[in-house]
């Protein structure tokens, strides 16, 4: 699997996401500058870390949205290529348009960071097929707009379409444990290809058990399990 | 343009903050009037802040050499051996007057001049403390402070990019007039690889890198001599505010550079920025400096060279380079997008030459400026011995550990540190809410300890003993969770120096803060001071923040927090039920009276060692520190991380207050399996310290002698305690 | 040229910074206060030929980047 | 009664979200950006005896909450 990690100005878990996508590829995940207008040839994955791209200045990814390699990042999911939005990454994704809706300030106001509990909604996807048959994982999340909203009818079409891959939950899978108010307890959702995520919560922190937990690594290994598209 | 600049003299040097036999000296070193911009450099270089004038005669007691140490104070932050080629760099500095001006932006820059200090050694930030201390919780600025400095401290540093892993948070009235905003910070560099702030070479470049030059900060003197100035709000001094994004991409840049071989030296600009930053490398280099303010990339119009000497505009640094390397070095600037100047360049004489708009602003001699800065051996008064504690009423167990438990003293500080990122980056092994937070070194097995302590209530008491204190209680944070203390950093929070009564404090906590990193091998490499913390002539409690760092040579060492259920409670160290100054006086009875707890020093050490001593040989499960609210505090703790319950056994000779809550140092809860407590009680008494069985883990309740309380209640108190001190439940 | 751009959230979609301030001005003793929604107020000093050039170009800014379009409403002010 | 707030930094205080804003707007390939400065817009509905009573009542919030009046000034709208 080869895989590649977007830099923006102010990313700050690009070598986090590098990490765990190295370990789980078992071949270094290469750094592609924002600047850059072109990806690398022949990637399988493309990253988009967490952070503050631009400092979230104006939008929390409003502006790394618009820098030039995510043209290319754009045409190579048009093609069909597997791409990873956690966090700030989710936020950039959603300003491109490549998934839908936007995430808003948490309801609290407050930035916040613990583990949170989520339940895996579907183990149809490139990202989630290494969960078996779902359940609930934990991983932190850090954020301070992760507050995911959208209009009811794309809300029916993601529920319709089975696009909704995790959503918080408690310890048991019970309902509850939503950090930051997101509509329907939304944590991540898919393209409608299935082969863009993007999610809040940072599953490249909880890949390591010398960390206190490894829920997020079956995410990154579901990856490796994924055929190539045509 | 020029402005007409005021007439300098007796009265404007004043309102620079100097003293008239200080405006003398000048008037002697240059045989002349100074300049309004040198008046205005001078008070830079001299003031408390730049020139540790009350106070360097007593740090120069401190201990900061050891075979750890690569680098002690003086730069602009401590560095230590970790061993295998690499370094920890860290250091602690206050913000509190901006705090308590402006709460959100104040600690905001203060977690950025932070971290400056540390990246500008060359090494990469991996983890932030921050100590606060507000006014009393039904005070009403004390709120909005608090979620001001928090947010702020937050804001800066979740945007930048380093995990927030620990701190302290108190409240006393003490500090209605004086928050703290103490902010600690440390980074990891190849020990061969340290940057430091000694220019070399004449004829070098000095480049500018970074934020633009605002007025920030510039002008409490400036106001005062307002004639001179028509655009009074234009030149109004305003509050610096902080850009954490330029601050991130100053950071890689500067990494990049230091990579490149293009930095021969570099100083961050704090306050004074230019000012301070030129002298302190020519000064350290033995070289002058030549300065164009012409080049100097300003963001407001027409600012003057007095302006720019002074500003405090954050996220700016001062380099000297290879002039070879320029392009090299420009390419990386312009990639991360930051601006970058050739302001000056080293000269051989000694001599601070400043020029700007073709004339000469600044002509001094270098050395001299901070050379024959003033230094006080201010008259200080020993604290007097403390008034016996008069007796302690009977009290309800249960309804007294509840009382603590909530306390917004010692409830859970989750509120705060969940508004902080504590695990970016990855290697946060031991998150805020235990003794001290361990991070890995990343790509290695190894660990790093840190926590930061100290007692304002002993330090009042007694300032020997608190001094001392404060550096224990760090030891035994980190010991408990299994790291062997390296080095500290400390933050010295004080009043008025020029009253005896305060500066008594401050010598009596210097000393006794020497004598325990003596004891305990815990050099002090780096620090700051912050003195005049007082308002209405009211001082706060003297509050000698202790930064320690510990090593972990292998993660496996790491001692949790949480016991397990049906293990053994041992008690490590002498009880005496020490009760002066405890906490269980202050949140109970409101009663702040009695000596502060004496301090054995060789007993904290062989404790400690006993700890770190029973974990290598797998004899524990788990350890605590015992510290505010003794053994009952310490052993709730324990249960709410375990989610299992604690029995902790009456004593026979002690009274329940006294045994429960006493607060006798040098103790440690651990926990472990009955058949380990025989060899641990051996091991005890060969080193002379003792060691006893105290209860057991298991139930759902907290029962301490006859008081049983459940542990549900005792965590709603607990997690919820610091929420309804805010008001939000 | 100076002109204003003003970002506010569409209608229905939830303002949870406007109702914080609701709520804050509320237990500070503001009574009668019905709503309050937050938007950005971006001040822009830019060339042009002329206040069409202008707008023109300022409707550009927001549709590329000041406004996100899926949830937020922009007005536009030459001065 | 309708109203508007508008917070603006003070001159001279540092702004480094419009700064960044400028430079993007930069890079889409806008030019002849002179400068951009950000600030709020609070739109507030509240009942009030007249005009001058919610003026006044207006700026008191803003002292007490709306504006950080060490770094921000505020102007008041009532429509
Ligand atoms: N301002 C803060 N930021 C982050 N963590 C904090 C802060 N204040 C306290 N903590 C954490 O809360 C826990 C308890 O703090 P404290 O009562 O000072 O512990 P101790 O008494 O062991 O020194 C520690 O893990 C500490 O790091
Ligand atoms: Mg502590």
């Amino acid at each position: 699997m080869k895989a590649a990690v977007i830099v923006f100005p102010g990313s700050n878990c690009d070598r986090d996401m590098e990490v765990a996508l190295t370990e789980a590829a078992g071949q270094p995940a290469l750094r592609v500058w924002h600047k850059d207008s072109e990806l690398p040839e022949g990637l399988d994955v493309v990253a988009i870390p967490g952070g503050f791209s631009f400092g979230d200045y104006l939008r929390c990814g409003a502006i790394g949205a618009r820098s030039p390699i995510m043209n290319s990042v754009v045409k190579f999911a048009e093609r069909g290529g597997l791409v990873l939005g956690v966090c700030n990454g989710f936020q950039v994704l959603t300003e491109t348009g490549l998934l839908p809706g936007a995430l808003m300030m948490n309801a609290g106001l407050k930035f916040v960071c613990r583990d949170v509990h989520l339940r895996v909604e579907t183990t149809e996807s490139p990202f989630t097929s290494a969960y078996g048959n779902g359940g609930v994982i934990r991983v932190p999340v850090a954020h301070h707009e992760g507050n995911y909203i959208t209009d009811d009818e794309t809300l029916a079409v993601l529920r319709g379409e089975d696009r909704i891959a995790f959503t918080y939950c408690q310890p048991d899978g019970s309902h509850g444990g939503n950090p930051n108010g997101a509509m329907a307890d939304i944590a991540g959702i898919l393209s409608p290809n299935r082969r863009i995520l993007g999610m809040m919560p940072h599953p490249e922190r909880l890949s390591d058990s010398a960390l206190g937990g490894t829920d997020g690594k079956l995410l990154f290994r579901s990856l490796l399990d994924t055929p190539v598209p045509a | 343009m020029s402005v007409k600049e005021p007439e300098v003299n007796q009265s404007l040097a004043a309102d620079h903050g100097l003293k008239p036999d200080e405006y003398q000296r000048i008037l002697d070193l240059l045989g002349r009037t100074p300049s309004f911009t040198e008046l205005g450099i001078f008070s830079a270089m001299w003031n408390e802040h730049c020139s540790y004038k009350s106070s360097k005669i007593h740090l120069r007691t401190l201990p900061t050499t050891g075979p750890q140490v690569i680098c002690g104070p003086g730069e602009n932050a401590g560095v230590v051996d970790i061993g295998d080629g690499q370094a920890v760099v860290f250091k602690m500095e206050s913000h509190n007057h901006p705090s308590y001006i402006e709460p959100y932006q104040g600690a905001a820059t203060g977690v950025g001049g932070i971290l400056r200090d540390v990246f500008t050694m060359g090494a990469r930030p991996i983890a932030a403390m921050n100590a606060l201390s507000f006014g009393a919780p039904e005070h009403p600025k004390t709120r909005s402070l608090v979620s001001g400095v928090v947010s702020g401290i937050g804001g800066y540093g979740n945007c930048f990019g380093v995990p927030t892993v620990g701190g302290e948070v108190r409240f006393h009235r003490a500090y209605n007039g004086n928050c703290l905003v103490n902010a600690f910070a440390a980074g990891l560099a190849d020990a061969d690889k340290i940057f430091y702030s000694a220019a070399s070479g004449v004829g070098m470049p000095v480049v500018y890198l970074g934020a633009k030059t605002g007025r920030d900060g510039v002008g409490g003197a400036t106001m005062a001599s307002a004639e001179f100035d028509e655009t009074l709000e234009e030149k109004r001094p305003t509050v610096q505010v902080g850009d954490p994004f330029t601050e991130k991409r100053l950071l890689e840049a500067c990494l990049e550079l230091m990579a490149s071989g293009a930095v021969i030296s570099i100083q961050d600009m704090g306050a004074a920025g230019l000012t301070c930053s030129a002298v302190e490398m020519g000064d350290k280099g033995s070289l002058g400096v030549e300065l164009d303010l012409d080049a100097v990339p300003c963001r407001e119009e027409a600012m003057t060279a007095y302006e720019m000497m002074l500003s405090e505009s954050q996220e700016r640094m001062l380099m000297v380079l290879r002039p070879e390397k320029e392009a090299e070095a420009k390419a990386i600037f312009d990639k991360w997008d930051l601006d970058f100047a050739i302001v000056g360049h080293t000269i051989a004489e000694d001599r601070f030459l400043v020029r700007h708009g073709g004339e000469v602003k600044a002509d001094l001699p270098l050395k001299a400026l901070s050379g024959t800065a003033p230094e006080y051996d201010r008259p200080w008064e020993p604290t007097p011995a403390a008034a016996v504690l008069a007796d302690v009423p009977e009290i309800d167990v249960a309804e007294a550990l509840k009382a603590l438990i909530a306390s917004p003293n010692l409830c859970s500080r989750r509120w705060v540190w969940e508004q902080y990122d504590n695990t970016v980056m990855a290697d946060t092994v031991i998150r805020p809410g235990s003794d001290a937070a361990v991070v890995r070194v990343h790509g290695t097995e190894k660990g790093l300890a840190f926590t930061s302590d100290v007692t304002p209530r002993y330090c009042k008491a007694n300032p020997v003993e608190g001094g001392k204190q404060a550096v224990a209680e760090a030891y035994r944070n980190l010991s408990a969770t299994g790291a062997k203390p390296l080095a500290t950093t400390d933050n010295l929070n004080f009043g008025n120096p020029e009253k005896p009564e305060i500066m008594g404090q401050f010598v009596g906590c210097i000393q006794g803060i020497g004598e325990a990193c003596r004891a305990l091998d815990m050099p002090i490499v780096s620090g700051n001071v912050s003195l005049y913390n007082e308002t209405d002539g009211k001082a706060i409690l003297p509050t000698p923040t202790i930064g320690a760092v510990g090593l972990l040579d292998s993660l496996d060492h790491v001692i949790p927090m949480a016991p397990r259920d049906g293990d053994i409670l041992v008690l490590i160290g002498q009880s005496n039920g020490h009760l002066g100054q405890s906490a269980l006086l202050a949140e109970m009875f409101g009663r702040e009276d009695g000596d502060a707890p004496p301090v054995d020093l060789r007993a904290e050490a062989k404790a400690g060692e006993l700890v770190r001593g029973f974990k290598a040989e797998g004899l524990i499960s788990a350890a605590h520190d015992l510290s505010d609210g003794g053994l009952a505090v310490a052993a709730t703790e324990m249960a709410l991380a375990s989610g299992t319950g604690v029995e902790i056994a009456a004593d026979a000779d002690l009274g329940d207050a006294a045994w429960f809550f006493g607060e006798d140092q040098g103790r440690y809860l651990l926990a472990c399996l009955a058949g380990s407590v025989d060899r641990m009680m051996a091991a005890a008494q060969a080193a002379q310290t003792s060691l006893r069985r105290v209860g057991s883990v298991g139930g759902d309740a907290i029962t301490l002698g006859g008081a049983t309380v459940p542990l549900a209640e005792i965590r709603d108190l607990h997690e919820g305690g610091f929420a309804r001190m805010m008001g939000e439940r | 040229m100076k002109a204003r751009v003003f970002v506010t959230l569409k209608n229905g979609v939830l303002d949870p910074q406007g109702q914080a301030i609701a709520h804050a001005l509320g237990s500070l003793g503001f009574d009668g206060v019905n709503d309050v929604r937050q938007g950005k107020m971006i001040e822009i000093d830019l060339d042009a030929a002329d206040k069409a050039a202008a707008e023109e170009t300022l409707s550009a800014m927001c549709e590329k980047l000041l406004a996100n379009t899926v949830i937020e409403n922009y007005r536009i002010e030459v001065l």
